[in-house]
């Protein structure tokens, strides 16, 4: 049962041992020299003084939770995709509900203006 | 490392990788700037050389086309960039403005960027054709290939 | 046009008109060519008169405002002579906005202090630079020229060239 | 060298807000790929949207204004080429006539033709830089490739008449520098041809990509009050409804005689302006054509032997010939006391030049009034509440060139 997963050992392996291979090579063949001013933060040639780290403003965090949750929703199409053929019309008839629910709580944020930015 | 027959094998190697694929700083100062983008455009195209990808931050460039005249304001700021670009970096002064001061000898001006920065290339002209900065270029990756395998630190 | 007794002197040089003001009233001089139509402050500069025989100049410093009027297209050049270290005037960037940066430039290279600038700082040097470049004795700077005939003069001053 | 670093850094202020979030104060600082040339602006954010913006310039100070001091009258011709790097002829077009109105002098119909032709070009060629960058930043890639196509055979032209790709300094007090080659005008004629073929071509790239179109419409308003008080010029008055064109409304060097219209729009925005500049490349080609059809014979300097040199055949034969030549070309001529400002329209806006001659052989003072520094003052009122994307777009529609604003 196991042997179906060979191949996708044999391929993590070779991506390890390429991305090890190549970091390793450009720490050892390439020159490196650190300081200070190198280090600090890049804003258009003029180093700040205070960190930029700052308190955001919370339509960022509203928008990340709604990627979030049709993000996630999406996911389970994959899976479902990929079993459609055995699942016949049961399936179908599944996701469309999954959805429609999904699509509700789309119209009751859009009518309630959590989609637009100002 | 010693010189033996791998080392050269592999700094030839290193070099090739290096010289074909400089990326530019975009430095765009003054007029030597417009024909630089005439360099990046289809008529003389810099990208056959490798270095069609002018980077934006000093981070992903390992070349620095000064392209223009350096005021007394932008000396300071130049330098920080310069000093913020990964090593092995190069430094391609474009123009009689940011080799010499070119037209301008004045107080307002850097008589010549390599005050601050070491040059690896100088470009006459005011402006040089994008040609002669095409030409530059191919003169330091020739310089870049023979480098090979730099020192650790 | 505007009230005689602030016009010190009229006149027109190669085409242009201009009038000269004392420079104590320059603010009413312009208000009142405003309200005449000249809307536009075309710009506003300074020019040094250090050691200039073409004429005798009442003061070294020479302010010029250019006024354009859009409806008739006519122009108008005012200037006002100011003197003194450093030389004040009267600010008019309310009545002419572009005048804000005009005359923080104008402060930058020559020194003239205008009374009442929302920000009078430098805008073109580094802040922290010394002297006012566009001053006759202020040298040209920049390095010496070996071999060239001006090689004394061009660091000292124009006066003592 | 003066290492300051007080002007340099930023400090973040803390106050709060909109939302609650604290006000982020970021550097769209001189080395930035979307500000047209070493532009620096203290922004300060809430989340996206800019509540202040506090322009710093200066990064691209030559000290040309003092450089002409130093030069001799027809020395200076070379510095006016290089603070307006996009519209050098025009540059040298108000520097010239300047000298002239103040030397009491008339340059030759064809010269004045010759003068037309030229900055009609270097109006295209300003705005195809323009278009190409512009477009490049908001992401269409593929305009700047066909602008500097474009681009390339306008240089071509300018090599082959004055010999040099930008910094032409082909119009010069008392004339222009050397006659029309039949070379040049052939390449022109079939420029003046091909030319609205192109510009169709940009208008499929650019005018109706509903991409562009989200990117610039209702961005960057600036009212038709602000644009008259703020002294906007150039598209930047025009694309607010005010048809104030100096070639029309104040003419010089022979435009009276050529018809061509003055783009306007009244749409206030950045489409607005874009359209007007698309319109304006238009128009210039119309005036290059008549010009061209047009272009009369005649010599093309003036032939005051003490402000131009004699021919060179001149030399062998007549001993005045000598004379001027030799006195020409040590000490220059000497232009009477006075001063004098004459306007010309370049691609941004009102390019001025204001001349003083205390009457030695050496400039008073020269003061260029550039159209990009009193555009960049209308930048703060445009982009405040915008969002930062947007402040792309506006820097990008004031079409200003860092060397024309700190000279």
């Amino acid at each position: 049962m196991l042997d179906s997963y060979v191949p996708i050992l044999i391929f993590v392996l070779i991506v390890l041992g390429l991305v090890g291979a190549l970091v390793a090579l450009s720490f050892v063949l390439g020159p490196s020299k650190p300081f200070r001013r190198k280090l600090a933060p890049y804003e258009s040639g003029i180093i700040p003084e205070t960190p930029a780290m700052r308190r955001l403003s919370v339509r960022f965090y509203l928008t990340a939770m709604l990627f979030i949750i049709f993000d996630v929703e999406a996911v389970f199409f994959y899976p479902w995709a990929v079993l459609l053929r055995q699942l016949k019309w049961f399936g179908l008839i599944e996701m469309l509900v999954f959805m429609g629910i999904l699509l509700v709580a789309l119209a009751h944020i859009w009518r309630k203006g959590g989609l637009d930015w100002e | 490392m010693g010189k033996n027959i791998l080392t050269t094998t592999l700094g030839k190697l290193i070099g090739w990788g290096r010289g074909n694929s400089v990326w530019p700083a975009q430095f765009g100062l003054a007029c030597c700037a417009i024909e630089m983008i005439h360099t990046a455009t289809a008529s003389v195209d810099i990208g056959r050389f490798g270095s069609e990808a002018m980077r934006a931050s000093p981070r992903q460039s390992d070349l620095m086309i000064v392209s223009g005249r350096v005021s007394q304001k932008m000396a300071p700021i130049l330098r920080t960039i310069y000093d913020q670009m990964p090593e092995p970096k190069w430094v391609i002064s474009m123009g009689a403005c940011a080799s010499t001061g070119g037209v301008f000898n004045n107080y307002a001006l850097l008589q010549g960027v390599d005050k601050i920065v070491p040059v690896d290339v100088y470009v006459p002209g005011c402006p040089p054709r994008p040609e002669d900065l095409l030409n530059a270029l191919m003169i330091l990756q020739e310089r870049i290939k023979a480098q090979g395998i730099l020192p650790r630190t | 046009m505007i009230r005689q007794d602030l016009i010190v002197e009229r006149g027109v040089s190669a085409g242009d008109e201009w009038v000269t003001v004392e420079s104590g009233s320059i603010r009413d001089a312009l208000a009142e060519l405003k309200n005449e139509g000249f809307r536009l402050l075309v710009f506003l500069t300074c020019v040094d008169h250090l050691v200039d025989g073409s004429r005798t100049w009442p003061a070294r410093f020479e302010l010029v405002y250019q006024l354009r009027n859009m409806e008739t297209r006519e122009e108008l050049r005012v200037r006002t002579f100011v003197d003194g270290d450093p030389p004040h005037v009267d600010s008019v960037h309310d009545m002419f906005p572009p005048a804000n940066w005009d005359e923080r430039e104008t402060y930058d290279l020559f020194g003239v202090v205008f009374n009442d600038h929302p920000d009078l700082t430098r805008i073109l040097m580094p802040d922290d630079w010394v002297g006012h470049p566009l001053r006759r004795d202020y040298p040209v700077g920049g390095e010496v020229v070996e071999f060239s005939e001006e090689h004394e003069r061009w660091q000292t001053a124009p006066d003592r060239a | 060298m003066a290492t300051s670093t007080e002007g340099m850094s930023i400090t973040r202020t803390g106050e709060t807000g909109a939302f609650g979030g604290e006000l982020l104060t970021v550097n769209f600082g001189p080395h930035h790929p979307s500000t047209h040339g070493v532009l620096r602006l203290i922004v300060d954010l809430d989340g996206e949207q800019i509540r202040s913006i506090k322009p710093v310039i200066g990064y691209l100070h030559t000290g040309i204004e003092k450089q002409a001091e130093a030069l001799r009258w027809q020395q200076a011709v070379v510095v006016t080429d290089r603070h307006d790097y996009l519209s050098p002829p025009i540059n040298n077009l108000a520097y010239a006539l300047a000298v002239e109105k103040l030397m009491g002098v008339e340059v030759p119909p064809r010269a004045q033709a010759l003068r037309v032709i030229m900055s009609e070009l270097t109006r295209i060629s300003s705005h195809l830089v323009w278009l190409g960058t512009s477009g490049i930043e908001l992401g269409a890639m593929s305009i700047l490739m066909y602008c500097f196509r474009e681009r390339d055979t306008v240089l071509a032209m300018n090599e082959e008449i004055s010999g040099f790709r930008m910094h032409t300094s082909y119009i010069r007090p008392g004339g222009v520098m050397a006659d029309a080659t039949p070379r040049f005008l052939e390449m022109l004629d079939r420029f003046t041809r091909e030319m609205p073929l192109h510009i169709d071509e940009y208008e499929e790239l650019l005018t109706m990509n509903p991409i562009w179109r989200a990117r610039t419409i209702g961005i960057g308003r600036l009212s038709p009050e602000d644009a008259r008080v703020l002294g906007a010029s150039g598209p930047m008055i025009r694309g607010s409804g005010i048809p104030w064109d100096l070639r029309k409304t104040r003419p010089y060097s022979g435009y009276e005689s050529y018809d061509f219209e003055v783009a306007t729009s009244d749409a206030c925005d950045c489409y607005g302006r874009y359209l007007i500049r698309i319109k304006e490349m238009r128009e210039a080609v119309k005036i290059l054509r008549q010009a061209l059809d047009r272009l009369p014979d005649g010599p093309v300097n003036v032939d005051d032997r003490k402000m131009l040199p004699p021919p060179r055949e001149e030399l062998e034969t007549s001993m005045e010939a000598v004379i001027h030549h030799f006195k020409l070309f040590t000490e220059g001529y000497s232009v009477p006391p006075g001063d004098v400002y004459v306007a010309v329209e370049s691609g941004r806006g009102e390019n001025g030049c204001y001349v003083v001659s205390d009457g030695t052989h050496k400039p008073r003072r020269v003061k260029f009034r550039s159209a990009s520094f009193v555009n960049l003052q209308a930048l703060e009122r445009m982009a405040l509440n915008h969002m930062i994307a947007d402040m792309v777009a506006i820097i990008g529609t004031a079409d200003t060139v860092l060397g024309d604003v700190d000279r």
